[in-house]
């Protein structure tokens, strides 16, 4: 029952073999296999006592070790004295034994990660400067590519998103409620109309809860793909603008 | 902490800060320094930024670092100087349209982006990653235009079915707490 | 223009690039000075930052001011930033498989983890944090990932290259045991 409170700790049937063998200071170049697959099928057991959904490639992994274990219970291995034979003898557990290795590679490369991230989230920066020189049609090219229009937009909503961070919250905060996404993209689609122009990307976002910004950036999505607006980067700064797309509208 | 010390917390709040400025009680406030403290560290900083390529001033009572009004050439030129060579984001729009909506006709582009698009139009044409593909039934029989070989070549794309959905399609979720919302607005919109 | 000039005029561009940086060249482009005085400039500009409130760091080629880790407490004051939004044990483990094995399919992750990857690949997409580089060639052309700039800003790398090294192949050293340990036992039964 000890495992129970730890399902959701494992990532995977690798990851919880790993501990297995971590737990019982296994030798992973030598694993016992009857001994962890009895621990391994116990786990699943508890799992399924417990009602826990049990992933499929936990059960995969299951069979995979029963079917090592049996391998292994074949009397493959003569008392040969010719034991250059001998090494060329697959052992079943070969290739589980690679995975787990190349698993617990990368499984130290996050920890590794981890410190930098936990490292680097005390460095803070800023946005670029907002920089108005008459900014009027000035087209700017971007890099190669369709879908760098879009890394540039998820870019920019994450920059708001930390931006939002350094911002006192607001005094009077919007109540906790849904907000309809058709509703905010009227009120962009009127703010927009009222303005006559380019606004900036951030400006729409008066409020600086993260509901209401999430909604708000679906919204300009929505208005996107309708063709009611126009999203346009100005310089090669982050600054993204948003106007009304208007018939004829002026160059 | 020392003056010198002092004096390096406020200029990197100062700093995160950019053009939102932070009043002198504000950062007493966060430092817990009296407001003298944070006044005499304001005025070393100033003086420190002398030599330096911003500059310290106060607006409407918060404090903000600014960069310095003699180096204004440049940074225009940092604004208004490309970064490197590539298409106009005009040119991007109008061949996301076209790639998307082809085959198609100027008129119907100019309709979707709500301006002229001769240029950009001429400038794909030019880069050979749209073409003319034929002519618009009805009275003008309008020039039909869509994306050439080259297009597929320049991004990688077997056929124009390969091209990635548009955007609303690949809004994923920033992070897990934020799929809930997502899924009830996409609810919502349905 | 001076020496100390240069620098100043170098601070305020960096100044008002913020998160986004500038690289040697494009410094060099604005400022129209060689690229050695550009470095020089940089190198003195970081010393000079010994005693202030922000630093110079290089993320993936390009220069930006950034606070200094020890006044973190006073900003974290000033943002309110919730306590630390890392990335999930699965978010981690999937960006380490990119990082080190880029360009590579999801189904490569998967079969290197273990388990399904969809939606923490798409967290990290989200997050700017991967992109699709290209596709896989063969019968599925399956989606290649790859690292972004934002990536190497995330975790505060000068470039890719920069990544801590990938923990040893311990594979390697255990079968050359094995193969040692049975020399020996061949050489005894001699």
């Amino acid at each position: 029952m000890e495992y129970s409170v730890k399902v959701d700790a494992f990532e995977g049937p690798l990851d919880l073999l790993l501990h297995l063998i971590n737990r019982f200071e296994i030798d992973i170049y030598d694993i016992p296999v009857a001994k962890i697959t009895e621990q391994y099928m116990m786990f699943i057991h508890t799992m399924n006592e417990l009602q826990l959904d049990v992933a499929s490639e936990y059960l995969v992994m299951a069979a995979t070790l029963l079917q090592i274990k049996s391998k292994m219970l074949l009397p493959t291995y003569e008392e040969d004295m010719d034991e250059i034979e001998m090494v060329d003898e697959e052992d079943p557990r070969e290739e589980l034994m690679q995975r787990l290795i190349e698993y617990r590679r990368f499984k130290e490369a996050a920890v590794e990660l981890q410190k930098l991230e936990e490292d680097q989230s005390h460095v803070y920066t800023k946005p670029p400067s907002n920089v108005q020189i008459n900014a009027e049609e000035r087209t700017q090219p971007q890099d190669e590519g369709l879908d760098i229009s879009l890394y540039d937009m998820l870019s920019a909503f994450q920059k708001l998103m930390k931006r939002k961070q350094n911002k006192k919250p607001m005094q009077t905060k919007i109540a906790r409620q849904d907000i309809p996404i058709d509703k905010r993209m009227s009120e962009i689609v009127n703010e927009l109309k009222a303005f006559k122009g380019k606004k900036s990307f951030y400006q729409l976002f008066p409020y600086q809860e993260r509901d209401h910004i999430v909604v708000t950036f679906l919204a300009v999505l929505e208005l996107m793909k309708e063709n009611e607006i126009v999203v346009e980067q100005q310089h090669n700064l982050d600054e993204l603008y948003v106007s009304y797309r208007e018939r004829n509208e002026e160059v | 902490m020392t003056t010198n010390n002092l004096q390096a917390i406020i200029e990197s709040l100062l700093f995160v800060s950019g053009d939102e400025g932070l009043s002198i009680s504000r950062l007493a406030e966060i430092i817990e320094k009296p407001h003298e403290d944070i006044q005499g560290a304001l005025e070393s900083l100033e003086q420190e930024c002398e030599f330096r390529g911003v500059t310290l001033v106060e607006i409407g009572g918060a404090y903000q670092l600014v960069t310095k009004k003699e180096y204004a050439p440049y940074i225009e030129k940092l604004v208004e100087a490309p970064a490197n060579q590539s298409l106009s984001q005009a040119a991007l729009e109008t061949l996301a349209i076209v790639a998307y909506k082809q085959p198609i006709t100027r008129a119907e582009i100019e309709e979707i982006r709500g301006v002229k698009t001769e240029r950009p139009l001429q400038t794909l044409i030019g880069k050979v990653l749209l073409k003319e593909v034929g002519r618009a039934e009805g009275a003008g029989r309008a020039i039909l235009y869509g994306t050439t070989k080259e297009f597929l070549g320049y991004f990688g794309l077997k056929s124009i079915e390969e091209l990635p959905p548009l955007p609303e399609d690949l809004l994923q979720e920033g992070t897990d707490q934020e799929a809930d919302l997502f899924f009830q607005s996409f609810q919502e919109m349905k």
